[in-house]
This record gives C-alpha cells, sequence and structure tokens, in this order.
C-alpha cells in the first residue's frame, strides 16, 4: 500500500444507550486525508468502541441509511469529506437526526419517515426520464439532478431510481418537523408531488391532493426552505411544496 | 367541473386570507402609518384632531378596514403558531374557535371605540 | 409438532433471502444482525444485477445462476430494479478478438445477446468512448441492496420471521456435539441474552469464518477486498463492462444519479476495516475513462471498500476463484444444527436461500417445497413500519 | 425497545436556534418574532387608544409623552418590525404562489435591503420631526 497523508481527528459523538443519560464521547482516530466522514466513525468502531452505533449501508449515497449531522448540520458521511467539515482543531461533532426517536447512539427509528413515504405511494423507479446531464458544461452545474430534456426515442424507454434516497435529512432540519408530529414533512409532501405527477386519473389526484391540502400539509411549511438547503440528492422539497401548493390554489379558484 | 375533494376539510383558505390579508395590511398600514404618525405633525394627533380625522368618511372605512384586517392576520398567525404544536384535532379545532371569538371581540371593541370617538 | 425455531446470523442479502424462504416455509425465524441491514458486504456491492455475460467464458457455472436468478428477480421485485440492460464494449483489438468466445458463452448459458451496431450504442450512450470497436447488449440490470435487503425481510416479517438488529452473536450454545442456541449481545443496550434454536444459519458473509469458529468448525472462504468508485454525476443509462476476461475496474454501473465504477481485488485478514489503498482508486479512475472518457473530469462523489466472501482455499488467485456460493452442512465436520451458506453474489441471493432453505428443512424433516421464485415482495419500506 | 425522545416543549423552540442554518431559516425565525412582537403591540395599541374614550385630557396627556424621544425610538423599534414582517411576508406570498421559489434567497435580501432603506428613511422623519 503505498503512503498516503493520515489525519489526526478528534471525533466527538452523541452516545445514548437505554437507561443511561445521554452523553459525548470523543475519540482520536486516524484517517486518511481524502476520507470521509463515514471513514472515521468506521475507524472509531473498529479500534476505539465496539458499542458504537451507527447506521450504514451503501457508502455512496444511495441507501440513505447514514444521514446525520455533523457539527449541527445534517450530513450523508459517506460523502462528506473530513476534510470540509472538520476545521483542524476542534473535535468533529456528530450527532443523531432530529425529530426522531433516538434508539441508540447514532441509531435514529425512522419509521416516522417511512409511513409518510408508504402515504404518498411514490415508486423509486420512474420511465422516460433523462437520467444524464446534456453536455459536460452540465456535469458540474446539475449535479445529481439533470435538466429535463427531450429523449430521443431509442432512450426513452431508459428508466431510473428517484433522486430522493429516503434519507429523512429534510425531517431533521425542517422546523415544522421539530413540534408537529402530524405534519407530512418535506419528503412526504415531494413524494406526494411526484407521485401526482405521474397520474392523471382523478380519484388517486383527488387523494394525493387531499392528503396535501390538510391542516398538516403543505400549508403547514414556514418556507424556511431547510429542506431544500440540506437536501444531498438536489430533490428540492420545498420547491415541490410550492407547486403543491400553486396547484391547491389553482384548483380552489377554479371550483367556483 | 366538480372538484373531487371539495367536501374535504381544506387548508387553502387559511393560508389564502393570511396571504390576503397580510398584502391589504402592507397597503393599509402604509397609508395608516403616514396618516398617523408622518402627516400629523409631531407624529402623533392630539384628540381634537383624532375625532375630526375619523370624521372623514373615507377614513373612516379605512381604518375600519385597517382594525378588521389587523386582527385576521394576527389571529390566523397565532393560530398557525399554535398548529405548530401538534395538538390533537380536537384541541386544534376548540383553539380556532376560541381565537376566532378573540377577533370578533377585537372588532367590535373597535368599533365600539370609534363609535365612542366619533360622537 | 412444534414448529422448529431457525437463527439466521446476517442480515445481508443471504440472510435476508434465507428468512424469506424459511418463513414462507411455515418455519420460525430469528435473523441477529449486528448493524444496519445491508451493513456490510451486501450494502457496499456494485449494485449490479447481473445477466452473467461476465462469467459465460471464465465460470458458466455462475453465468447460469446469474441469468436465471436476474429474470426471477424481475418478477418478485420489479419496482426495485432499474431495467436498462447492459453493453459489453470492446475497445482493442483483444477485445473484439474475446467478442466471438463471448457470444458462444452467453449463447451456452442462455443469455440472450445481441452485437449491436456501435452507432447504434453510442446513440444510447452519447459519453460511451467514441472509439468503441463493437457493443453486445445483454439483459443487465441495477437493483438497490439496501432496499433489495428490506424488502425480503419485509415479507419475512409478514410470515413471522423475527429481525433483530444491533444484535451480536457472541457464542453457541451447544449439547455434545450440535449446536442448540446463541448468546446474543444487544448493542443497543449492552445487555446479554441467549436465544434457543433448533438450527444455525451461518450468513455472515466474510465474517462467516468468525461465526463458523465459535462453533468451532471452519469455511474455507477468503475475505476478498475490492474498492469502488461513485462519481457525482451519472454518465450511463445502461450498466458498461469491458468486453473481455473478468478484470479490475471494467464495469460502470449506473444507478440513480451516479455512475459506479469497480472494481479491485486483494485478500484482506480482518473485514471490519478495511483501508482504501489511493493506488485503487486511480486505478478505477484511469480503466473507467477508457469506457466513458469523462470519468476523470466529473467530481468523486464517493469511494469505498468492502470485502467479498469468496470460497477458495487460500493462496489462490482471487481472480480465479469462482464467484458461485456453497453449503456447508458443518455435520460433517462433526457438529450438527450449524449450516454455513458462503461465496455467491447479491443477484444470487435467492438461489443460495432456496439452497440453504432444502438443506435446512430436510435437517428438521420439513417437507414444504420453496415458494421464492414466484411470490412478489411486499414493499422495502414496510421493513421500518 | 425504549427510545429517547425529547419532550415537546423542548422542541417547541427548536424554530428560534437559527445557528449553522441558512437564509431561509433566519427568515422564518425573523418573520415569526416580529409577528409575535406585532401581535403583541397591536394589543397595547388597542389598549391606549381606548385612552380616546375617556376623553381629551386622559389623550392630550398621553400624546404629550409619546412625544418624548425614547417613546420615538419604540416607534422606530416598531417600525422595523412591520417592515421586515411585512416584506418577507411577500416573499413567503410569492414562493407560496410558486413566484420566484428557486429565487427566494435573492428576493429575501432585496426585500430586506428595501426594508433597511425605508427604516433609515422614516427614522430620520421621526426624529426630524
Amino acid at each position: 500500500m503505498t503512503s498516503m497523508k493520515m489525519l489526526e481527528v478528534p471525533v466527538q459523538i452523541f452516545r445514548y444507550k437505554e437507561g443511561e443519560p445521554p452523553h459525548y464521547d470523543t475519540y482520536t482516530v486516524q484517517v486518511s486525508e481524502t476520507a470521509h466522514v463515514i471513514d472515521a466513525m468506521d475507524a472509531v468502531w473498529a479500534m476505539h468502541d465496539r458499542s458504537f452505533t451507527f447506521r450504514r449501508a451503501c457508502h455512496h449515497s444511495s441507501c440513505g441509511s447514514c444521514s446525520l449531522r455533523i457539527n449541527g448540520v445534517e450530513k450523508l458521511p459517506c460523502i462528506t469529506r473530513v476534510t470540509d467539515v472538520w476545521d483542524g482543531h476542534a473535535p468533529l461533532r456528530l450527532d443523531p437526526l432530529r425529530n426522531f426517536p433516538i434508539v441508540s447512539d447514532l441509531v435514529v427509528d425512522v419509521s416516522a419517515f417511512f409511513q409518510r413515504m408508504s402515504a404518498s405511494g411514490m415508486a423509486i423507479t420512474r420511465d422516460a426520464e433523462p437520467s444524464l446531464p446534456l453536455s459536460v458544461d452540465d456535469l458540474a452545474v446539475t449535479g445529481v439532478s439533470p435538466k429535463p430534456v427531450e429523449l430521443p426515442e431509442n432512450l426513452s424507454r431508459f428508466n431510473r431510481f428517484e433522486n430522493c434516497i429516503e434519507c429523512a435529512i429534510c425531517m431533521s432540519a425542517c422546523p415544522t418537523m421539530a413540534t408537529d408530529d402530524k405534519f407530512l414533512g418535506p419528503a412526504g409532501l415531494a413524494a406526494i408531488y411526484r407521485a401526482r405527477q405521474k397520474t392523471d386519473n382523478p380519484h388517486e389526484v383527488a387523494h394525493l391532493l387531499g392528503m396535501a391540502d390538510g391542516e398538516h400539509g403543505v400549508w403547514r411549511c414556514h418556507s424556511a426552505f431547510e429542506c431544500t438547503a440540506a437536501c444531498p440528492q438536489a430533490v428540492d422539497p420545498a420547491g415541490k411544496i410550492m407547486a403543491l401548493r400553486r396547484e391547491l390554489i389553482g384548483r380552489r379558484f377554479k371550483k367556483r | 367541473m366538480e372538484n373531487p375533494f371539495a367536501q374535504e376539510p381544506k387548508a387553502t383558505s387559511a393560508w389564502l386570507w393570511q396571504v390576503f390579508t397580510g398584502v391589504g395590511l402592507v397597503i393599509l398600514l402604509g397609508l395608516h402609518f403616514i396618516a398617523n404618525h408622518f402627516i400629523a405633525k409631531g407624529g402623533l394627533r392630539n384628540f381634537a384632531d383624532v375625532v375630526a380625522y375619523l370624521r372623514n368618511p373615507i377614513i373612516l372605512v379605512l381604518e375600519l378596514m385597517f382594525l378588521v384586517f389587523v386582527t385576521t392576520h394576527a389571529l390566523l398567525g397565532v393560530r398557525a403558531i399554535l398548529l405548530d404544536l401538534g395538538f390533537s384535532e380536537r384541541t386544534e379545532n376548540r383553539l380556532s374557535r376560541v381565537l376566532g371569538g378573540v377577533g370578533v371581540l377585537t372588532v367590535s371593541y373597535g368599533l365600539w371605540l370609534t363609535w365612542v370617538i366619533i360622537h | 409438532m412444534l414448529i422448529p425455531h431457525v437463527i439466521i446470523v446476517g442480515a445481508g442479502s443471504t440472510g435476508a433471502a434465507t428468512a424469506h424462504d424459511l418463513a414462507l416455509r411455515g418455519l420460525r425465524v430469528t435473523v441477529i444482525e449486528r448493524g444496519e441491514v445491508a451493513s456490510g458486504t451486501t450494502g457496499r456491492n456494485h449494485c449490479l444485477l447481473h445477466a452473467g455475460g461476465r462469467y459465460c467464458v471464465t465460470d458458466r457455472e455462475s453465468a447460469i445462476e446469474c441469468i436465471d436468478e436476474n429474470m426471477i428477480l424481475r418478477k418478485i421485485m420489479p419496482d426495485l430494479l432499474e431495467l436498462n440492460d447492459g453493453l459489453f464494449v470492446a475497445l482493442t483489438e483483444a477485445d473484439l478478438a474475446f467478442k466471438e468466445r463471448f457470444l458462444e458463452g452467453c449463447a451456452a448459458c442462455h443469455i440472450p445477446a445481441h452485437d449491436i451496431p456501435v452507432k447504434h450504442a453510442l446513440a444510447m450512450e452519447p459519453f460511451l468512448n467514441p472509439g468503441t470497436l463493437a457493443a453486445v447488449q445483454v439483459p443487465d440490470g441495477v437493483f438497490e441492496p439496501f432496499r433489495f435487503c428490506l424488502a425480503f425481510l419485509a415479507t419475512a416479517r409478514l410470515h413471522g420471521a423475527v429481525v433483530r438488529r444491533y444484535t451480536e452473536v457472541t457464542d453457541f450454545l451447544s449439547s455434545g456435539k450440535s449446536v442448540t442456541g446463541a448468546k446474543l449481545k444487544d448493542r443497543r443496550t449492552g445487555k446479554s441474552e441467549t436465544l434457543g434454536a433448533d438450527l444455525v444459519v451461518n450468513a455472515a458473509g466474510p465474517w462467516a469464518g468468525e461465526i463458523a469458529a465459535m462453533a468451532g468448525v471452519s469455511v474455507p472462504e477468503v475475505p476478498t477486498a475490492g474498492v469502488m468508485v461513485a462519481l457525482d454525476c451519472r454518465l450511463n443509462n445502461m450498466v458498461l463492462n469491458r468486453l473481455n476476461k473478468p478484470s479490475d475496474g471494467d464495469i460502470v454501473v449506473p444507478q440513480r444519479a451516479t455512475s459506479v465504477i469497480g472494481t479491485t481485488s486483494w485478500t484482506v485478514k480482518d473485514p471490519d476495516l478495511i483501508s482504501i489503498p489511493p493506488e485503487h482508486v486511480e486505478r478505477m479512475i484511469s480503466q473507467g475513462e477508457q469506457l466513458l472518457p469523462l470519468v476523470r473530469k466529473v467530481p468523486m462523489r464517493a469511494k469505498m471498500a468492502v470485502a467479498r466472501p469468496l470460497i477458495a482455499r487460500r493462496g489462490e488467485d482471487a481472480r480465479q476463484v469462482s464467484r458461485t456460493f456453497e453449503c456447508f452442512d458443518h455435520a460433517a465436520d462433526g457438529m450438527n444444527g450449524f449450516v454455513t451458506i458462503a461465496g455467491g453474489k447479491t443477484t444470487t441471493a435467492r438461489a443460495m436461500a432456496e439452497r440453504v432453505a432444502d438443506i435446512v428443512c430436510n435437517k428438521l424433516g420439513i417437507g414444504t417445497a420453496c415458494r421464492t421464485r414466484e411470490l412478489p415482495l411486499a414493499s422495502y419500506r414496510l421493513f421500518y413500519q | 425497545m425504549a427510545t429517547l425522545n425529547y419532550p415537546k416543549i423542548r422542541r417547541a423552540g427548536r424554530w428560534i436556534d437559527v445557528r449553522r442554518r441558512k437564509l431561509g431559516m433566519w427568515a422564518y425565525a425573523l418573520n415569526r418574532i416580529t409577528g409575535i412582537g406585532l401581535v403583541v403591540y397591536l394589543y397595547l395599541h388597542l389598549g391606549v387608544l381606548s385612552l380616546l374614550a375617556r376623553g381629551q385630557s386622559s389623550w392630550d396627556s398621553f400624546v404629550s409623552l409619546a412625544r418624548s424621544p425614547y417613546y420615538l425610538a419604540l416607534d422606530v423599534l416598531l417600525l422595523a418590525g412591520i417592515l421586515i414582517h411585512g416584506l418577507n411576508g411577500l416573499r413567503v406570498a410569492l414562493t407560496g404562489f410558486g413566484i420566484g421559489v428557486s429565487a427566494q434567497k435573492a428576493l429575501f435580501g432585496i426585500l430586506m435591503l428595501v426594508a433597511a432603506v425605508a427604516l433609515v428613511a422614516a427614522a430620520l422623519k421621526i426624529f426630524g420631526g
């Protein structure tokens, strides 16, 4: 193995075990300078403390399981470079997502999130959507959300998974979610929007828009746009919420 | 075409009213402020001026509209904050009714006051 | 009679599929997983739903498993797959020379393969190397490993299976020459307990050796690490394979919003902590760049490494090792009630489960047949509800 | 499995903690603070106006008090609240109709600039007499 520059990173981790008061533990781990935060977490678990629990699976922002807060801000540790969030001195603080029951250390119970995603019924695969950016220039700017374009006939059959990886980061970042447990939440509403885009069946549309229009639907959003700011996949939930508002308002005036 | 979810309880109205009264207030409050604190010398009218001012029918209408708009907007805002606390359905409905009552009281107080001043 | 209880160690693709199969056959199943579902090898895999083309020349046994399972998974988890086929692309004369053997291999393994015009390939893959000499289209696909496992486990739950995450097996209970249960440690509470079982299935992937050792038996398995690189942008619609014998960095799997280049291969001692050799990352980029010249221009989104469980005698070159799987009934080693399912790959997880479930049922004297080929899986979202 | 759940009362105040948060969060917090402030003021204001019902003397004595610079300073504060709340409200309304959603940060910036300018102008007017 060739030599790589190593970093000595102090990591301050939120700890909670059933029956014990929550607290922080700090570990100093060695990781390469190109390491991601999840590599540091792995090192803590493998070299320092086997009782440390966290969620993870894919390590490339596809499963959405490792989401947590780094220095207070929601991130995916699998795609967050240590050098991008660590100032070189103060410990790197890791906290569990907010607005979810904490099961153990950084593990939260995300069932509330998946209940919302199920309610929307959004399928995670979509057909006939552009899966590629338009050109080299787009690569940099469009990132994970290619601009919608007309696909040539022979490409139209391609399908791809939704950008939303169901990481629940938006529900942690959302200020309304903090108190209103009935709020459908950014991802839930964005999913309703996506599901609504897929159908013209009046009953399905009515069902979806009915959910979005409840007391705890789109109108509870306070336009803080925190979800969109925190989303690692450029899903732009706030934008979808506003689009739903627009449609609901439109229908309200059409009705009379 | 009949709206398939017209029967369901909807929150659109509350938000729309909040926006409507809000925009209205931006205008009315502008007038209210200019009229009461800038045009009036020293920034405030003395008793006689206030009475004269309110006897102007246009002003009277504007001020009363302002009263209704500001009360509606304020209480809808309070309601939004309370709903954020995610109470039970029943509590939420009760809160809405209470706030409605407060609104009626506020407006009637304003009307009474204006009537007293004018006479 | 009492319904037998089976403990499955590991909630990767093998453990998840095995839990589903056994629960469907009416057994009492408990899955023990020390972390989150798919937090080991399965989670960090290449997401490639193999059509078998990769192995049709070097390892036909695996190739046939792949194409058969590929078709079954399309039926049982249709909503969990990106089905855009794959291309085997020839970039050199050597690749071109390999084409005939490749097509023969595909035919022999019943893999539908179409030698398509290069301009057609370039139309479907605008970022593909314009110097492409030939392209063969096969029914590759893409899955999402985490949800793949969640779907199997959610369905298993509906049939009574219990899934215990963040729970570690610390030892096995045994009476004489047979395993009768496991000592468990709940990592959420630190509390220990014991759980009785009529049989234990060891589905711990590259950790199967460690688990087997607790039962006093061994598994001929080589934990073999591989590095993968995910780009910050999706560069291909279809899976792109190098039309040649399997080698490093010869596949670019598009998934969701990324393209994942893989993979390298080296044996490791400890699968728990694998540091990623920078030169392997560079190799992924330089290899990937041959298929998709833009690879080096795109920012890197993530890089990961994980150990795969390959069956072999130590010393053998990892690339030559068969990618197929094997069941070990350790009764043969003098330890009853303990079965290990090792090797394989996520694409063939269901088949692995069927094989091990047959052995388990046979040992427990249960006659019911496997039903996992037809039954569509429940929504993965149900796992968390 | 017992989980750790923070009590609602502790979560209820979270909206005000804007540390490390983005512009939209600041806008939301500002809007809410000013909103609450304005509701309180509204009822104080209505209360004070009741002096008008008590007749000339009581009102005019209040007016003379209200012309003191301290009181005028409070007026400027009030005006600041109104400008921030009103103009940010426009942003919320526009985005709600699907207008300027992608440019909401810039929108907020511009509106707050307008607020600042208007406030300075008003302050000069108020103290200038």
